[in-house]
């Protein structure tokens, strides 16, 4: 009798964690550690970084079958329901919400009730900027084509470029879902480096003068100019790419129950209690997707390199538009706030601010840099809709 | 492997031109629409400005900046006509933001030198139960994220 | 090459909602932001006619695929699950808790959290008037038969007099979902439209000296009384007509949490985060069902004439049996409380104190008003059920 | 095509009677247990009243009314008496809402006419801590459509 | 023709709720009467208790097809989806989230955000106290056997002891759920009796001079070692049984959330608005899976007695740990404390102190207790992913 | 029926033992590095005591203890020394929660008596800002069943 007991414990001993527990596993744990650190002790974007860090250890321990690859992706290419049916696990379960595109556009409504276009109203020449600094997208899907990713992969991993964690969950959810995990983590990440890597590209192509250039106060906006925008935009952005409907749609919706004014208690749930909750399940499932066979790969390593170079590239995109526009206004618009135009709301704008007033101490930028700043959201979700639209 | 550079053109191409028509066609619009309205907003707005006047020193709501000289900081009104209560609390939490030490006494000087941006921290004190502006100012801060 | 590049933007203009747009969609557009000015300047209940006047919006971008009627409403009456996992959009997926009857109970936890019996308690004769107002609803469902609705139809039509946005859109979606988007509209915008319509009819059926009266003061109600009313309520309408049970039994949980003292932190929740989460969820897929096929066509016009007849009556009849009761009762009850029973909580009964104090300023009659208001939600959802149970 | 009276007059009719019988066995019901519970309550309420007596007059917390007057609105009591905080902060938030504008005068009269109501303004100051009931409120207030 | 009507009204009357009462439903809604009053009344966990009741009394309305128990349990042993597509009711689509093991883990997620694990970190030792008051799991699982009950009932009557909410629910949820009803109740209502079961079995074993005895305070714990723990538990324990990790995981997540201060957004609406909706969700999906077949029989009076056993034995187990721990470290624990390894979090902390207090006032042993109460919490998760490992 | 008694042993015999191995392990580590820890940041803190120097009565926070003796407990600083706001809030609401009527002497008895409780109320007084931990305490209290 004994001898059962012993086989019982044997049995568990054989199905716990430390006797199955592959190098892979260990591996990818010890790189969530890393990322935790980097979330708690270096503060990059502790709100989704922690929760995928921590998605990213669960999915790694062994047997514990929180979350099944398999019935995401597989060749089907579509979820294996019976699958689910029969082992899901909790992640899988909370997952659906990002594999069915349900939580970016929710996070991008929330996001929609903290946005203010008004510097974009006032200055609409900022929209120019929003979309030159998208050049990185494009540049990063043509480096990832010719380090040897498959154009769909080669979109997404360009959409990095975007700077919108968002936008990039939503188009490699459809593109490349099993580049997800190492996707997210490098959007994030660069995200949070914004301001290491941007300033010095934006002082390699301007110069002093025209860092200190100062720039005219903006016009007040009127609350009908600010309530016709969301409807404007989305008509435009959603007519013209379709697929880009679900995040547009939803960020102007947000936008509008704020600037409405009468529909305050929507717009606080919207952006608080929502999006908080909208957060977790998105960033721990999203780490959940990153497991030891797609995350430990030579291609990890190609999408953290073509994601910097898109940062870079659409930093310089919007830089040099910016110098452009500086010329034909005579003077009057400071390159350095084409470097917002990336997005990373509002941490770009901060680094134009900053690296003006760096030259000029009585240079104030931050409200003309949030200008490119949101138009650049609107320019990602284009170029992101322009992705889905050929690649998918 | 062989690359499909035409795809690959084409994509490029395709995307650069759709982002470009998209946010110069809106850029066009709004522009016009911008202009029709504030047009049409530039003449009922004079009776504001004196809501600034009656309060010009007292209570300081925020530690974002030194106080005492902002007084003198005469062209308030110019903060009151139009530019919104979010606008000017985001623009004090970046000055705050980029770290009292860095660059401790600027912003003295240019409250000073550039009027606009000075009767930022005086607006402050104008709006006494400024907390929505500033609460937003700091979810703002803390959801940059997303 | 040059070739292909053309051929890829020819694609994207193809698919862009310029070209493919229909007459209808970009009619329907038009009726969107015709709502969205009613919800946001005229300020008609704009909790839910925003969110539904934007998910019209929404549903009628060509090409965006958000939502999709055929998953929902076909030949076998059923959800198309196997066309859900295929196509299905980001409305699609959130309108699941419309069709499957979530969402409108959770309003009702939502509601009933915020809902005060009291009045009712201590005046229960009010319980009558409440009866009475949903005299509309039965007329108009004859009305709507009249002009050629089925009965099924007709039913929904009249529930359009229960002045009841969940038990409108709870009903709905079981007897006539292909009326949904109209339904939802009609209803919300009639019970915007209740200082309007209401004065009139009460005015026309009361004397003044009838409006003069001034009703004794309610007495106090005990706590106990509190605590055994929503259990009660439950219990006879849930009991009698089963089909109601979700809607009255969620509105009386919520009541219960609400007075029982002991689940604030429940009842908090209920009737702000919950309910708003729920109400953009809601607002946006009832509106995204209004597609031009359903939405512009002769049945709207009866919708409307038909959900205007409801309200009349529903008033007519609270009043004329409010008149009855000041008869028998000698002269104590005010008849103008009794338009409160159509329920259109509380803006029923703000109009009764208001009418009633343009002819004695010093008349208050918005407490007496609050009981037939209250119990004329109740009297609705019965009056759901039964149609419900025979219509179904 | 034809219409089906008889399965309308079948709704109608059976309509009618459901919702009359539930409700008037409702009223029975409840009309039945308030009888009981309010003679079991009638005896011990005296200690509470005098709650109201030692706060006559300072600090309005709400400026829904004038409050001058109001301190000679002598029967408060009434108004302690059972009825809950949140319906006397109904009653003042819908007074608020008809429109100060449209029947300016009005409140400083209902009050030295009609005691019960006059009370409602002067309990506002008896419950200094009266947010959660103005906040209730200002919530159905912005609810209203559900 | 008035015939029909009659007709009409006598098929509305069939198929009312007051004939078709059957007695067991009678009496179920009773039993929820008495559940209500326990809540609300006498404070027993109302914000668990009160759903749970109201539930319970929902589902047993005649007629009113809320809640369907051949969906979830059947001879498949897999939810019936066809069966829930075609006659799904509202509790129905919300209990998916207990049987898919969603909300326990959410619940958790809560949890974790408002525990502090400082004074177990502080004083390690107390680990063994929650170890030692699992006893009364495996006890009562014996007993349970013995009385007739099948393994997995017994595992899940077991766990009972665990005195801990979403344990016992996650773990009945897949060995036993044909008794969530009957076990929920009962570990609710123990752990409100818990101020009344526990002292006279700690008086009982212990002795005054143990009583009175003062224990050290508590060293200071510095964030780094806050930060730590709960990913080196969750690192032990999932690995070690790993089917627990869905609840300690998240346990430990919301843990991260609270003690990295960088996610306090997070933090506060996953304790907050996010575990209250749970909390709804999962109190009346859990009350309605309890209708009379599964509730009045003779296995409830067995539960209610082994439940009662498991909440001894662990206080016993605790306590007699704790007396050796006395003895062992130089009469420097009171043994009191153990009597908090139970769980029951905060009550059986603050019983602890109480009695201590009892014999000497100056004795404060609140903090000290807190250790093996959240240690407890630990234990039965470890104690329920054994069970599960073994008997599902 | 028959009872599988091996089973039952297996399960009771592995329980039993996996509980105590995983708990008994945790003990070891978190000793472990508790040590680690706790030796690495003893030095720097004796910055911190000062702080509660400052505020020895005015305005007791809470209506938790008569405060007036409270001065006299000298040894405050053990209670500054790292034990968060958090553990002297749930003491302190645990007393509160124990009942003022049941052992109403206690509290003062036990400030002279025992040094590091004694500080508990005190606390009170340095933390004037104190609410968002007696609100993380109110918030446990309601929590409990979970
Ligand atoms: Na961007
Ligand atoms: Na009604
Ligand atoms: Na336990």
């Amino acid at each position: 009798m004994f001898a059962i007991f012993l086989d019982s414990v044997g049995t568990l001993i054989q199905n716990c964690g430390f006797t199955s527990l592959s190098f892979g596993q260990a591996l990818m744990i010890l790189v969530s550690f890393l990322l935790m650190y980097l979330a708690i002790g270096r503060g990059f974007e502790p709100l989704l970084l922690l929760p995928i860090a921590f998605g990213m250890f669960l999915t790694n321990i062994p047997n514990a079958n929180l979350y099944h690859t398999l019935i995401f992706i597989n060749e089907t290419g579509h979820i294996d329901w019976s699958l689910l049916a029969e082992t899901g696990g909790l992640l899988d379960y909370l997952y659906l919400g990002v594999k069915l595109g349900i939580y970016p556009p929710l996070i991008f409504l929330g996001v929609g009730c903290m946005t203010d276009f008004g510097p974009l109203i006032a200055n609409p020449k900022s929209f120019l900027m929003g979309a030159a600094a998208q050049l990185g997208i494009f540049l990063a899907f043509f480096g990832a084509l010719c380090i040897g990713f498959t154009p769909a992969e080669a979109g997404s991993i360009g959409i990095i470029g975007g700077a919108d964690g968002p936008t990039a969950i939503f188009t490699t959810t459809q593109l490349a879902p099993h580049l997800l995990g190492s996707i997210a983590v490098a959007a994030y990440s660069y995200m949070a480096l914004v301001p290491i890597i941007q300033p010095p590209i934006m002082k390699a192509l301007t110069t002093k003068e025209e860092r200190m250039i100062k720039m005219e106060q903006l016009r007040p906006v009127s609350k009908i100019e600010k309530l016709i925008f969301p409807v404007l935009v989305t008509l435009v952005v959603a007519f013209l790419v379709p697929d880009t409907t679900p995040l547009i749609g939803m960020l102007m919706l947000g936008n509008l129950f704020k600037e409405s004014g009468v529909t305050d208690r929507l717009s606080k749930t919207a952006q608080n209690e929502l999006m908080n909750i909208v957060t977790i399940f998105l960033g721990v499932t999203v780490g959940a997707t990153a497991n030891a066979a797609s995350f430990l790969n030579l291609k990890t390593l190609g999408i953290v390199a073509m994601g910097l170079c898109a940062f870079a590239f659409g930093t310089a995109g919007g830089v040099l538009l910016g110098k452009l526009m500086c010329v034909l206004s005579g003077g009057k618009i400071n390159p350095l706030i084409g470097s917002a135009g990336v997005s990373a709301v509002p941490m770009a704008a901060r680094v134009s601010q900053k690296v003006g007033q760096a030259e000029n101490p009585t240079n104030f930028l931050l409200m003309h840099a949030m200008g490119p700043n949101v138009a650049g959201v609107i320019g990602s979700a284009v170029a992101a809709g322009v992705l889905l639209a050929i690649l998918k | 492997m062989s690359i499909d550079f035409t795809l690959a053109g084409a994509v490029i191409f395709t995307g650069l031109v759709v982002v470009f028509t998209a946010l110069v066609g809106l850029w066009g619009i709004v522009a016009l629409f911008g202009r029709f309205f504030s047009a049409a907003s530039n003449k009922p707005k004079p009776s504001e400005p004196p809501k600034a006047a009656p309060a010009p020193a007292p209570k300081p709501a925020a530690p974002a900046a030194p106080a005492a000289p902002v007084a003198k900081a005469a062209p308030v009104p110019v903060v009151e006509d139009g530019i919104g209560d979010e606008i000017v609390a985001v623009i004090a939490a970046a000055v705050e933001a980029m770290g009292a030490g860095e660059s401790g006494g600027y912003v003295l000087q240019s409250i000073q030198n550039a009027a606009p941006v000075g009767a930022a921290p005086q607006f402050q004190q104008v709006v006494k139960g400024g907390r929505p502006a500033w609460a937003q100012a700091g979810l703002m801060q803390n959801t940059q994220p997303f």
